[in-house]
């Protein structure tokens, strides 16, 4: 086994439906291409030294080439130092990292995402009125991102919408789900909410569903079972989602490229697209649905 | 003659204790008060029927895990893996009614004996192996985490072939029969539960052991009790209390989430403090429990209702909880 | 005459010490043995061997003539052998009742207790005892004395064939003594076969029929209560004859005062009290139990302040808040409780030694000179004969005895100028008594002002050069030291709602 | 006859007491040695300096916070903070030296205060106001986590404008004088900061008040030992130590990350416990929290360089954990 090329893929988690996705998608690419892939990222998005700790031990193990989705692009500048002194490519995933160290970056521009998600929402809501967001965490990257992604464009769109709360989850469904019930309390006049990953979106749609409120948009990011359900079933009026299995894909693509010496693709673009009752059956979209 | 004096003081001592008791739980009923009165004040849409159920519903998950670490704290042990053994009891209901597709009472038991089995495991690797509880438990935790992931491959289990399942949380007979006062099953049985508990640790020789095991386990060894094989048997009922959680809050998810758990302990374990049961064991109450997870979740709604910053909220949480128990240490102080 | 309890060649070893050197004993029905010999002696050990605590690396035990194993209390309790633990084995948070029974609870149907009955058969057993405690009341709120009246009571719902009593009367006074003796001689009548352990040595005449001592893990020798003169006992114990007289009461009349407490009150338990204490002086405290001396102590001392009243050491008004005000004015106060209050069990003998003088020994960034410490923790170990292998070793595994005299060096190494001893001899065999009250004659010599609270009423008017007598909080008197029993008691009784 | 009868046994048992005590340190040494030979044997990439170094520099950040918190539990306390406040006094690190542009020696000082005055704020509340010290320091480490993304507006804090400061842990002192030995200074002042604390506790009155305090507070108080103030001091000192660890995780990370913390507590206390130090109080070593760190360390590395799947890993942490504790239980029987 060790003729094959090895290729560890850290990422930012593991246990989330969105970064089994991704595996998935690296371990299609792995079977592909006959190299060994291995997934691994820390508990939550928090955990940047875990990380970093488990960048020095797959480097340690001699890989052909690293994938890397840094939850803090600076902090592990040394690490990829380290890998390019020792001739190992890395690529990026699923966000950028702030360095030219990177030969490739497979990512999901998550400010444009959800952006779109908060077009659609003005657009359901008729342009006006309070909303808010259940988001899935305060400091990571894509916490941030699809936060102020949302946020920003409300208010350079649509001045009329207004975001009345942002609370924290944690990706937590309960959590995230006794925060919508006391967000419909405190304004009951809420016209949507947009949940950050797929915990917090299952949270909101459970939300409003145990508080029984009516004509309360929900969009939601990611996919799943619980939220194509929901939104089959018209909870959730509709979904970001990525490509988790195609990053996953090109991650490892990229990476044996790059082990291979072969030129690669400065930045991927694995895109996003929105989905809703309408168009979740689509071809195009059923592939990059996952549950 | 120094007989009767002896009588005298020793009753009225008994009556003090007693009242000083009854006090300091009137007492922590009135920070529980004193919290609701004060939301109320700050934001009319607190106290609301419908706010005040959705309190009582988010109480009810912690609320059940707490009670059944209050049995093992009044035992001077610990336990935490509560969270995560709730996420592995709801991962085996799902196994039992999703992927096996057998009836909704054989996944409830499933949650229940997963959980008293687990109890079990960490109860004699407490009782037998000797091994502290904070020890035992930490590695239970790690254990039934990494479980739940392997058991689901890591992706939740949905029980949408078992619609009724959700009325275990979500449903409310006694809204089917008093209309107006819609209180979610998930509440009832928090509150079935902790009667229980209470009823056990009041009434019956399991209780009578638990406290004498956190008073002086050696004396009760010596006095003839079976003391590895109550506590043995604590930690198991424990466990399956944490089944009902589990149960619980798979209802309220409609799935088994195989990710959560972590930091549910620590929480159900402050409601436990907070209400009054002491960490090195011997004393305890459920009913102090009971309003312990209340305040916590009063807290937590309160401040998401006022919309008090995700920060603020964190920094007002650990402020009132060292008040809270800051106020009752003054009193037993008093009693004292 | 048959027997009922044999025990041939026990041995017993712990890390370091040779606890039982093929010790033999035996029981009679219906007679009460007594068991003495110094602290460490091995009593206990050969107690705990007999109840089942301790497995012995060697010898035989039998029961009733036939050879028995002891794996565990209960096989022991199953044979009828009751013990009553020299260590006070009471759950404190649940109440006397629930003490008694436990582990026999009397049940309903799902495991129920049915509590009723449990509190009105501990109430039956209390009354026999003619025992006033509700036993309702949790164990923890009890003094001492009632919690090993709540022991006592335990041992006797077990209507055992054999009962070993282990320094039952310690933490008793004299009343309660006497009511402990009728239940004694009642039990005996009934066939009992009873095993008493106790440093009290009046008693032995009091109950025993046979007494066997023991010294060194060994047995000296068996013989009969009645014709054995006391001293012949002490002489098998400690190896050689004690001479004991009481010292001369010294004149202090000139003597400067070390000590005036005036006006002294706590709530109900302390109520104006006033006295001197003068260098030099042996102050005894004599009182019921309850009579709030102890209380007085922990007040003077600082450990719960008193509300109004005060303190003068050497003439100078202190303020005396916390025990560190107490220890730094020169007041030393060795509890009555040891364990609780006075050591900490799982540190070895020389840091508990240290424990009121540590910034002493050490420099000024805190450093200790151990070396230093180790030495004056080795001159006490020799100078009071503390049984220790050495000053390394936890004091949680000596003697009770021993343990009580590492309080004792403890606040001789700190050198007080005033010393409160509470009870400074419970549990204290006859050998190291007298050298215990030689030392304080000593340091009273030395000019050291002496509290001693004692309810052993010949102690306090054997070494006391005074008598302060309390009841119910309040100081009723103060006698010379050759006061009479008769005076001393009505003093103590003054004043009480009989 | 019987004083050299003592005399003798005496020696005996202090041989045989510090024999059984080095045999036991020695044997959770083994444990460490046993785990690294396993790893090594089962993985090629294990025993490699670089992997040996990335383990220690692994262990760094955990080996000081658990050094801190032993001080804390063998007073008998425990301390639930340290995680959070690793990451305030990081984030306080980073508003001197990149907000305030102040020298690197006053951003190693304000680690150091911080850590040292929300130790003091921990210690007074568990000694003056008698909060249990579970509670005190779940509602610090509450308060603590909310603060720092408050300082922070939830965003890290860099530390490019003093490039100095990665070498605190990522510099290499020894590797200067020694290249075929680059131990990283983190690891260096691990051990510092380990022989400071148990020379601390061996040698110095502080040290001896902590046993005491952890053995029988009251009979500590009872001979005049200001017993609030020292324990005051001890959490004080622990919260410094803190510090240093927050100085060793900014360093590595370039970066103050203001919600980092949470969960490093268990692991600290985890290395505690697993170094035999006991959670009632009155006994540990410094050595043993050592031995503690390392083990968890490397168990995770080796699992890691292994390939074993993540949800494996925890599994098997939870099980090494119980069994390595369980190790030491059955010597310490033996031993008793
Ligand atoms: N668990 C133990 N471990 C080690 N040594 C012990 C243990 N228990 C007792 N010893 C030692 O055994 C010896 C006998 O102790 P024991 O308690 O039987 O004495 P004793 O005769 O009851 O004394 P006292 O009158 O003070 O109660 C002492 O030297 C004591 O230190
Ligand atoms: N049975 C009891 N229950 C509760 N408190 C008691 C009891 N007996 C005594 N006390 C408390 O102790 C106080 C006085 O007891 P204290 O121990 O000081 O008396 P003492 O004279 O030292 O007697 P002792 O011989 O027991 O040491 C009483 O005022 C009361 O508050
Ligand atoms: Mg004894
Ligand atoms: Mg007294």
């Amino acid at each position: 086994a060790q003729d094959q090329m090895y290729i560890p893929l850290i990422s930012k988690g593991f246990q989330h439906q969105f970064w089994q996705a991704v595996k998935a998608g690296a371990d299609r690419a792995g079977a592909e291409l006959g190299v060994t892939v291995s997934f691994e990222g820390p508990d939550n998005e928090s955990q940047v030294d875990k990380q970093i700790d488990m960048l020095a031990a797959a480097l340690a193990k001699h890989p052909a080439a690293i994938g890397f989705a840094a939850l803090d692009s600076q902090a592990a500048i040394p690490l990829l130092r380290q890998a390019q002194e020792a001739d190992i490519p890395v690529i990026a995933f699923d966000s950028g990292v702030d360095s030219d160290i990177p030969v490739a970056t497979a990512a999901t521009d998550n400010l444009a995402a959800a952006a779109l998600a908060a077009d659609k929402m003005a657009e359901m809501i008729g342009g006006a009125g309070p909303v808010a967001v259940v988001a899935h965490d305060q400091t990571s990257r894509t916490g941030v991102d699809r936060r102020d992604g949302f946020v920003n464009r409300m208010k350079e769109a649509h001045p009329d919408v207004e975001i009345v709360d942002i609370e924290y989850g944690g990706g937590d469904h309960l959590q995230s789900t006794e925060i919508t019930k006391a967000i419909l309390t405190a304004h009951p006049d809420i016209k949507g909410i947009f949940g950050t990953n797929e915990g917090s979106a299952i949270g909101v749609v459970n939300g409003v569903r145990e508080s029984g409120v009516k004509g309360v948009t929900v969009i939601g990011y990611d996919s799943g079972k619980a939220q194509k359900d929901a939104i089959r079933d018209g909870l959730m009026a509709g979904a970001i989602t990525q490509n988790p299995v195609g990053i996953g894909y090109e991650t490892v693509k990229a990476a044996v490229a790059a082990a291979k010496g072969e030129p690669v693709e400065k930045t991927i673009d694995t895109g996003f697209f929105w989905y809703d009752k309408t168009n979740i059956d689509d071809p195009e979209i059923a592939a990059v649905l996952y549950d | 003659m120094s007989a009767t004096g002896t009588a005298q003081s020793g009753t009225t001592t008994a009556r003090a204790a007693r009242r000083s008791g009854a006090q300091r739980k009137l007492l922590a009923f009135a920070s529980l008060i004193l919290l609701v009165a004060g939301f109320s004040i700050a934001s009319p849409n607190f106290f609301q029927l419908s706010n005040i159920m959705a309190i009582l519903q988010a109480a009810s998950v912690n609320g059940v895990l707490a009670v059944g670490v209050t049995l093992i704290i009044i035992t001077g042990g610990i336990d935490l893996s509560i969270g995560t053994l709730m996420t592995f009891c709801a991962v085996m209901t799902g196994v039992v009614l999703t992927w096996g597709g057998m009836p909704l009472p054989l996944g409830i038991a499933a949650a229940l004996a997963t959980g008293a089995c687990c109890g079990l495991v960490s109860g004699t690797l407490v009782a037998k192996a000797k091994i502290p509880p904070f020890i035992a438990t930490l590695g239970m935790m790690l254990i039934l985490k990494g479980l739940s992931l392997i058991v689901t491959g890591t992706k939740p289990i949905y029980f949408n072939d078992t619609p009724s399942f959700t009325l275990i949380a979500q449903g409310s007979l006694i809204g089917a029969v008093v209309p107006a006062f819609p209180v979610p099953n998930g509440v009832l049985v928090l509150f079935v539960v902790a009667a229980a508990v209470a009823w056990i640790l009041g009434r019956t020789v399991l209780g009578r052991y638990t406290f004498a095991l956190g008073s002086n386990e050696e004396a009760a060894r010596l006095s003839g009790v079976n003391t590895d094989g109550w506590k043995i048997a604590i930690y198991a009922l424990a466990g399956g209390i944490v089944g009902i959680g589990g149960l619980l809050i798979a209802s309220r998810l409609n799935s088994a989430q195989p990710a959560l758990g972590l930091g549910y302990e620590l929480e159900a374990i402050a409601a436990v403090v907070i209400g009054g049961t002491s960490l090195s064991g011997g004393r305890g109450t459920v009913l102090g429990t009971l309003i312990g997870a209340l305040i916590m979740a009063v807290l937590t709604n309160g401040l998401r209702v006022m919309s008090v910053a995700p920060e603020w909220q964190t920094v007002v949480t650990g402020i009132i909880i060292i008040v809270a128990v800051y106020g009752d240490q003054l009193r037993r102080g008093a009693a004292r | 005459m048959s027997e009922l309890v044999r025990l041939e060649g026990i041995d017993k070893h712990f890390p370091g010490v040779h606890a039982l050197r093929a010790v033999g004993f035996d029981l009679r029905p219906g007679e009460v043995h007594a068991l003495m010999g110094e602290n460490g002696a091995g009593k206990s050990t050969l107690m705990k061997v007999l109840s089942g605590v301790y497995q012995p690396d060697g010898g035989r035990i039998l029961i009733d003539g036939a050879e028995v194993s002891l794996p565990t209390p209960k096989a022991a309790r199953d044979l009828g052998i009751g013990i009553i633990h020299q260590e006070l084995a009471l759950m404190r948070d649940l109440t006397a009742a629930q003490n008694i029974w436990i582990g026999r609870e009397p049940r309903l149907s799902f495991g129920r207790i049915d509590e009723a009955r449990l509190n009105a058969e501990a109430e039956a057993i209390f009354a026999t005892m003619r025992l006033g405690i509700d036993p309702r009341a949790p164990v923890a709120g009890l003094s001492i004395a009632l919690q090993q009246m709540v022991e006592i009571a335990k041992a006797l719902s077990f209507r055992s064939r054999v009962l070993i009593m282990d320094e039952p009367t310690a933490a008793l006074n004299d009343a309660e003594i006497a009511e402990l003796f009728t239940i004694v001689r009642r039990l005996r009548a009934e066939g009992v076969g009873i095993i008493y352990i106790s440093h009290k040595m009046d008693e032995i005449k009091r109950v025993a029929d046979r007494v066997t001592v023991m010294r060194d893990g060994a047995t000296v020798g068996t013989v009969e209560a009645a014709d054995t003169p006391i001293s012949r006992i002490i002489s098998m114990m400690v190896g050689r004859e004690l001479t004991e007289e009481k010292a001369a009461i010294p004149d202090l009349a000139a003597a400067p005062a070390a000590l005036e407490v005036s006006h002294l009150s706590r709530g109900a338990d302390l109520r104006d009290i006033g006295f001197t204490l003068r260098k030099g002086e042996i102050l005894g405290f004599a009182g019921l139990m309850g009579a709030g001396r102890t209380e007085l102590a922990r007040a003077i001392f600082g450990a719960e302040p008193a509300d109004t009243g005060e303190i003068r050491v050497h003439g100078r008004p202190v303020t005396i808040r916390t025990p560190r005000d107490a220890v730094r004015a020169g007041i030393g106060y060795l509890s009555e409780d040891r364990k609780q209050y006075g050591l900490a069990l799982g540190l070895d003998v020389r840091a508990n030694i240290a424990m009121a003088s540590l910034p002493r020994y050490a420099d000024r960034i805190g450093r200790i000179d151990e070396g230093a410490l180790a030495r004056v923790a080795r001159d006490y170990i020799r100078t009071l004969g503390i049984r220790t292998p050495d000053d390394t070793r936890e004091v949680r595994l000596l003697s009770g005895g021993n343990q009580q005299k590492v309080v004792i060096a403890k606040w001789l190494l700190r050198d007080c100028d005033i010393l409160i001893f509470d009870e400074p001899t419970r549990g204290i065999d006859v050998g190291a008594k007298a050298e215990i009250y030689r030392l304080l004659n000593e340091l009273a010599g030395l000019g050291k002002a002496i509290i001693v609270i004692s309810s052993e009423l010949p102690e306090v008017l054997r070494l006391a050069h005074r008598i302060a007598v309390m009841c119910e909080g309040r100081l009723t008197g103060i006698l010379p030291g050759g006061a009479s029993q008769e005076e001393i008691m009505e003093l103590a009784t003054e004043g009480m709602a009989a």
